[in-house]
């Protein structure tokens, strides 16, 4: 019962992230920041999200036993969080790497190191 | 509608994807657009397939850990794999000549880049 | 090595065709110790690929095995020099690989599959020389007009297994009800099947492929066509059988080789590339296969006239293929020795090689009579039944064909007059004959030529009749599957 | 062996080669009858152009487009269209393919509902 | 050449997509994938090495005779094993009952015995070498070949 | 040879926590196992040429204890916070961004990749690009203050937090 | 003029592929004899849990051989159509 | 419980394709579809959740495996490095 | 069962606009981008009509292998 709660707490958490990326990509000027949109809220909400799934398929694990097929689930949710966590920013620095070496400006800043020092 | 979605809207998917790959490879005159106009054709082709091995309420035909119920057909899936690997097969072979025609024509357009006519 | 495994896939096929002119057509189930396994007993559903040999498939066999010995054998002389070789007979093979198993399956996504074979292999065939500009474009064009065709079969396929559940074709012509899905799938095949065999108007990657191509492909990709030929005749006369759409068909298939064979002879008048003619005149010759084909499917579901002509033009129409592929092979061989003595293919430029180059010149007179429908050559043997049965059943269509002959001899006589005759021209002083494997390599064909010329009526009773018997008796086909269980 | 039955008349290449041998051989006997002054390498085989000098051999061949001219020429509406149509562009053979298909299919309906 | 954070991601990421790859390709009989599949991922293993530290300096320690010995090595092994069901027919399934992954599962849903399915899962090992061999050729060949055309300009 | 075993180990242990379930001995079966040890060992030694050797004090349990506590702690409540954060500007649409140099000093790859991560998961930074040789991040931060400009090697603790400490301690 | 043929024949044919999607059977209620048979004996007779593989290594394993055919294909006319550069480079 | 969940992230990935859709540049272009990865991926995992199918979730690591490939590739394309 | 029902229009409809920009993009790196959110989808679609053989094969073979090799082509054939 307290578990479904939390299942609940972390979906809507988590679908309420999501959504903010995707507003977020629209409301923000660049490139840059609608990276920070884009990496921060969705790696949030999947963590939430898989939360979600975990939280139930471990209960149920609990619940048949330890060689219950529901450690198939879990822990290959998991494995994808992983994989998710990794991957996210990575490539959130490649691709702002390579806009910036495209030479696409950061809109409204203040101030540009790289720029400087890399002409 | 009773049963599934109404209008069969994968169907109709499929036809817009297949109508859309052939606007692309009649309209477009840079190759490489029409190599992805092929693609998407292709992509067409296989979600066609799919679909028609789609049965309600089923379950992928994969005995491991299955909940109970009907399992859609199997036939479907095994071709679209097939097909699949010969779509990427085509498309290395094809997207290589257009390299090879680039390096001796300068050119991606299939106009200009038309060496024989007639 | 190459030469060898061929010389012994030709062996193999000569004996597989004795036995099933002998004992009718063959079952080979893959997968399973017997048919048995693949029908199982409350479903007379084949579960399993199906392999099925019938005289259509053995003939169609039987022009692919010699002719990729022949081009074997030339292109032994004819690409030395080029780098890459091992991978040029890898694909060489494959490309056979690919015919054959176009023309013995039993089973439509298998058709599919090796359709997809023999188009890459020959796409990267045709490619093959990427010193020059214009290989690359024939191959692009090759393929992208392959990769269309082919998905426009396999959607095909997936409306006829969105109704029947079934891929083979036996059994889906044992069930098939001519539905409007039926109708929109039987467009699909037909003219998907068209655009590979060069058909007017869908010919016009035809001459850009051909006249690039290296010209032992060239013949191979001729007998690519044919296949897709062999796959037409399959799907009308076998999966539709005889319905009262056949008729729509036929016209359909007479008007089209109507024009297959006018546009292409006048075209090919007009060119000055000498494959490029040879090319167009491939496509011209397609048409009296259509036509003599086309004139058995409009008159399948009438018996006395399939008796008193039909027969006799599909007759007409399959003897034509195997003489077509003998010397069109043989002519794209000896544009192959132009090209690999002079460098061109250019016919303005060349002249007077007649006396430097004999027996290219002798292969290129043969082949060019028998393709003009002189008398004694085969290509009259097969254009006579061709003319005589379509003449009984509509008389303009024997004329246009008789003029698209006449047509073919003088465009003929054109590229022999300004490649072969007219006085020694400097710059081909020091031209030699060509080496012994590309002579051999014709004369294959060549020997073909004059045996055919000399028997037509035992090719005729043995070959060719046999496989339209094949083609028109569809209820043979499906009890090889349905009643084999 | 040799005889393709046909329904009007048969064809047997034998024959037409044992009477292109007997016509053969009457040719000879005309040929014979010839004059027989005729010597090679001598002036009996030179080319003779009213007189003039005769043009070296690049000059005197006749090219390929040349063949024909007068057909081409007459013809030039029929081929004006057809070499029009033949553009060489990719596109150009898939509206064929596609325009093929909505032919036949619209026939196929057609003759299906009549 | 990507910049240090893409290398080592890549270099850490790699173990993954192997191990991932020969998970799929293993357990083809059992859950979704198989020699197609697992091939892929292991191609797109050789892809981000490809993109995360350059065509030249993988063809350094991975050549293409490499690739082509193990592609055709795959399709001998498919085709030998198409033979070897040839004493019955081609393509008969000759290992099913025998003592090596010869178990036949329990009718219905159950838990995934992987020591079943006679010859499946050594096609799959086989079609897997073949595809991850000739996905990583490709793409190996022609990174090369565009780089180097870049050098020459 | 350390470095084949610990990656022949580390895969073997992916691979077991993806055949969960399979049989009878704990979780696995006796094939399962068979196979994930020959595939550790094919896929180590594939990777050896890749994976970079220097990295052997990784090895030590003490860092793994000092990673899962970091991701716990600083780590977690600094995304949940970084999500706040971004919130808060997608409703106000208030920014203020730049790019900044920082230089954590940092020496290992491993430990500039882990920071780089960290600070594009946590609150307003983002790494655009890294320096090859001297290992300095320019990170895109979304509000700059005017404080941080003042002088010229920033100060990286007052921008992302302690973040590189962690970074250091983990992994150097 | 290209524009019009280009218009009408790709409505014509996409009109096609519309009757065909409406006459098509009702979206997941396919026939199914043959698959209804390879779901049930797919793990007496192969041994397999996964009929998708069962089907494409067992009951169609010709079509796999042919499809690794066409890889197999792709890469060496890929390979060779690049083989000239490589030298170049040497 | 888990269906809604997805309906709701397709919702989500519809209003990223505007942005993949609007966006000025590449790079605007890829910052969309790398979210559409993750959306997709969490979906992917959802929606194995939701069929009851404990292998499903296979896929999704398998999609965020390689989509990372794929964004790593054109990022270097736009970037202008050398393959 | 009718969110599954609402979620087999979305996610078609959703592949079938991502087709379309493949279409009206000019710029090839735009057109690669949308062909590979067009996989993505065509992945997640394959998931929901319950094959996941085909997803794995579409999202290793269609969203990698793919776009790799239209990235590389396109490098190759870029004008400077």
């Amino acid at each position: 019962m307290i578990l479904d709660i939390i299942t609940y707490i972390c979906i809507g958490i988590g679908c309420l992230l999501n959504l903010l990326a995707a507003i977020g990509l629209h409301r923000f000027p660049d490139v840059y920041t609608r990276l920070h949109a884009g990496t921060k809220c969705t790696t949030f909400g999947s963590i939430l999200l898989i939360a979600a799934v975990v939280i139930q398929s471990v209960s149920v694990w609990v619940a048949e036993g330890l060689s219950s097929p529901q450690s198939v689930l879990t822990l290959h949710a998991v494995i994808a969080l992983v994989v998710i966590l990794l991957t996210n920013p990575t490539s959130a620095h490649a691709i702002g790497r390579a806009a910036h070496r495209s030479g696409i400006k950061p809109a409204r800043a203040v101030v540009d190191d790289l720029e400087k020092e890399k002409p | 509608m009773t049963q599934g979605t109404p209008f069969n809207v994968p169907f109709l998917a499929v036809a817009a994807l297949i109508g859309i790959a052939f606007y692309i490879i009649l309209s477009q005159r840079n190759l490489i657009k029409l190599v992805m106009g092929l693609s998407i054709l292709a992509s067409g082709v296989n979600l066609f397939l799919i679909t028609l091995g789609y049965r309600e309420g089923g379950v992928a035909p994969i005995y491991t850990h299955a909940p109970a119920g009907v399992m859609v057909l199997p036939v479907p899936q095994a071709l679209t794999l097939t097909s699949i690997v010969i779509a990427v097969a085509c498309l290395a072979l094809m997207l290589s000549m257009v390299i090879h025609i680039y390096r001796h024509t300068g050119s991606t357009d299939s106009e200009k880049s038309r060496i024989m006519k007639g | 090595m190459v030469v060898a495994s061929l010389a012994f896939v030709e062996f193999l096929v000569i004996i597989l065709a004795r036995d099933i002119y002998l004992n009718g057509l063959h079952i080979y189930t893959l997968g399973a110790s017997s048919p048995n396994l693949a029908i199982p007993e409350n479903y007379i559903v084949p579960v399993r690929i199906i392999l099925e040999v019938d005289s259509i498939s053995i003939f169609m066999a039987i022009i692919a095995a010699t002719v990729s010995l022949a081009a074997a054998i030339y292109s032994l002389s004819f690409m030395k020099g080029e780098t890459g070789q091992n991978r040029f007979y890898t694909l060489l093979l494959l490309l056979v690989a690919g015919m054959f198993g176009m023309v013995l399956t039993g089973d439509l996504f298998n058709l599919f599959v090796f359709l997809e074979i023999a188009s890459i292999a020959g796409a990267a065939l045709v490619a093959f020389r990427t010193k020059f500009a214009d290989t690359a474009e024939g191959g692009l064009k090759y393929i992208v007009i392959s990769t269309v065709a082919a998905l426009m079969v396999l959607f095909a396929i997936g409306i006829f297994y969105a109704q029947y559940n079934l891929l083979n074709i036996g059994a889906l012509a044992h069930v098939m009800q001519y539905t409007m899905l039926d109708k929109i799938a039987l467009v699909l095949l037909a003219i998907a099947f068209m655009m590979k065999l060069a058909s007017v108007p869908l010919h016009m990657w035809c001459p850009d492929t051909y006249s690039v191509a290296p010209a032992g492909i060239t013949i191979m990709l001729v007998v690519a066509s044919y296949a897709c030929l062999y796959a037409l005749f399959r799907t009308c006369f076998t999966l539709y059988g005889v319905s009262p759409d056949m008729v729509t068909v036929g016209w359909i298939v007479i008007t089209l080789g109507m024009l297959t064979m006018f546009v292409g002879v006048t075209m090919a008048v007009f060119q000055t590339d000498i494959k490029r003619l040879m090319a167009y005149h491939c496509i011209s010759q397609t048409g009296y296969m259509l036509l003599g084909i086309g004139v058995g499917l409009a008159v399948l579901n009438r018996p006395e006239a399939l008796n008193t002509y039909g027969i006799a033009a599909m007759d007409g129409g399959i003897f034509h293929i195997i003489n077509n592929a003998l010397y069109k092979g043989l002519l794209f061989l000896t544009a192959g020795a132009l090209f690999y003595r002079t460098g061109t293919r250019d016919l303005n430029r060349m002249g007077g090689l007649a006396h430097k180059m004999k027996w290219t010149t002798i292969f290129y007179i043969i082949g060019a009579l028998s393709i003009s429908g002189i008398p004694p050559f085969n290509g009259f043997a097969s254009k006579l039944l061709i003319y005589e049965s379509v003449y009984r059943f509509n008389p303009i269509l024997a004329i246009v064909a008789m003029i698209t002959s006449i047509l073919t001899l003088a465009s003929f006589t054109k590229a022999f007059y300004s490649a072969f005759m007219g006085a020694e021209l400097p710059e081909y002083q020091e031209v030699k004959e060509v080496p012994k494997s590309m002579i051999a390599g014709m004369a294959v064909l060549a020997a073909g030529i004059i045996f055919f010329s000399l028997f037509p009526g035992l090719i005729v009773d043995w070959l060719a009749h046999p496989a339209t018997e094949a083609l028109i008796n569809q209820g043979a086909y499906i009890n090889g599957i349905i009643g084999g269980g | 062996m040799s005889i393709l039955g046909l329904s009007y008349s048969p064809w047997s290449p034998i024959f037409w080669l044992l009477a292109s041998v007997v016509v053969m051989i009457m040719a000879y006997f005309f040929r014979r009858r010839g004059q027989k002054k005729y010597k090679k390498d001598t002036e009996q085989t030179k080319i003779f152009l009213c007189g003039e000098e005769v043009p070296e051999a690049k000059q005197r061949h006749i090219r390929a487009h040349n063949v024909y001219w007068g057909f081409f020429e007459t013809m030039k509406e029929y081929y004006d269209a057809n070499i029009k149509a033949h553009t060489g562009i990719i596109n150009d053979y898939i509206i064929w393919f596609l325009v093929l298909i909505a032919i036949s299919a619209i026939i196929l309906f057609i003759v299906g509902i009549v | 050449m990507m910049s240090k954070i893409v290398r080592t991601m890549a270099s850490l990421l790699i173990l993954f997509a192997l191990i991932y790859g020969l998970y799929i390709i293993m357990h083809g009989h059992l859950t979704p994938g198989g020699g197609f599949q697992g091939g892929a991922v292991v191609a797109s293993g050789v892809a981000l090495l490809i993109v995360a530290f350059g065509s030249d300096n993988i063809h350094k320690s991975l050549k293409e005779h490499h690739l082509s010995i193990l592609e055709s090595s795959g399709a001998l092994i498919f085709i030998g094993l198409a033979f070897g069901g040839l004493a019955i027919v081609f393509f008969y399934n000759f290992l099913v009952g025998s003592s090596i992954f010869g178990h036949i599962p329990p009718s219905g849903p159950n838990t995934g015995d992987i020591w079943t399915a006679g010859v499946i899962p050594f096609m799959n090992i086989a079609v897997g070498l073949k595809v991850l061999a000739g996905l990583s050729a490709i793409l190996l060949v022609m990174a090369l070949a565009t780089t180097v055309m870049e050098v020459e300009e | 040879m350390i470095a084949f075993l610990a990656t022949a180990f580390g895969t073997f242990l992916l691979y077991l926590l993806l055949t969960t379930a399979s049989g009878p001995l704990f979780l696995w079966s006796k094939e399962e196992l068979i196979i994930g040890a020959i595939f550790a060992l094919i896929v180590a030694a594939i990777v050896r040429k890749i994976f970079p050797a220097e990295n052997l004090r990784l090895l030590n349990p003490k860092r793994w204890f000092l990673l899962l506590a970091y991701i716990i702690w600083p780590f977690f409540p600094a995304m949940a916070k970084a999500n706040i954060d971004v919130a808060y500007r997608v409703i106000t649409g208030r920014i203020n961004p730049g790019i900044v140099k920082i230089s954590p000093k940092l020496k290992t790859d491993a430990g500039l990749t882990m920071l780089a991560n960290s600070i594009t998961l946590t609150p307003g930074t983002l790494s655009v690009d890294v320096d090859e040789e001297t290992n300095d991040l320019y990170v895109h931060w979304i509000n700059v203050k005017e404080e941080a400009l003042e002088k010229m090697p920033r100060d990286y603790k007052y921008i992302c937090g302690e973040f590189p400490d962690w970074a250091r301690r983990v992994m150097e | 003029m290209r524009k019009i043929a280009i218009a009408v024949s790709l409505s014509i044919f996409i009109a096609f592929l519309i009757a065909t999607a409406f006459l098509i059977h009702p979206f997941g209620y396919p026939p199914s004899e043959m698959d209804d048979y390879i779901i049930e004996n797919t793990q007496s007779e192969t041994g397999a849990n996964n009929a998708v593989t069962a089907v494409v290594f067992d009951y169609r394993g010709f079509d796999t051989l042919g499809e690794a055919t066409i890889l197999f294909t792709a890469v060496t006319g890929v390979v060779m159509l690049f083989r000239a550069k490589k030298k170049r480079e040497k | 419980m888990w269906l809604p969940v997805a309906i709701f992230l397709a919702v989500c990935a519809t209003i990223i394709l505007i942005r993949l859709f609007l966006g000025p540049t590449p790079p605007d272009r890829l910052v969309g579809l790398d979210t559409l990865n993750t959306v997709v991926v969490v979906s992917m995992v959802i929606l194995g959740a939701a069929f009851e199918e404990l292998i499903y979730v296979d896929v999704a690591i398998v999609y965020a495996l390689l989509s990372f490939v794929s964004t790593l590739f054109i990022a270097k394309y736009i970037e202008k490095g050398k393959f | 069962m009718i969110e599954l029902g609402v979620l087999h229009i979305i996610i078609p409809i959703l592949i079938v606009v991502c087709a379309l920009l493949v279409a009206i993009f000019k710029d090839l790196i735009a057109a690669v981008i949308s062909l590979a959110a067009m996989s993505l989808l065509l992945a997640l679609e394959f998931y929901l009509l319950q094959a996941p053989d085909v997803a794995i094969a579409e999202a290793g073979v269609g969203a990698t292998i793919t776009v790799a090799i239209y990235i590389l082509a396109i490098r190759a054939t870029r004008r400077e």
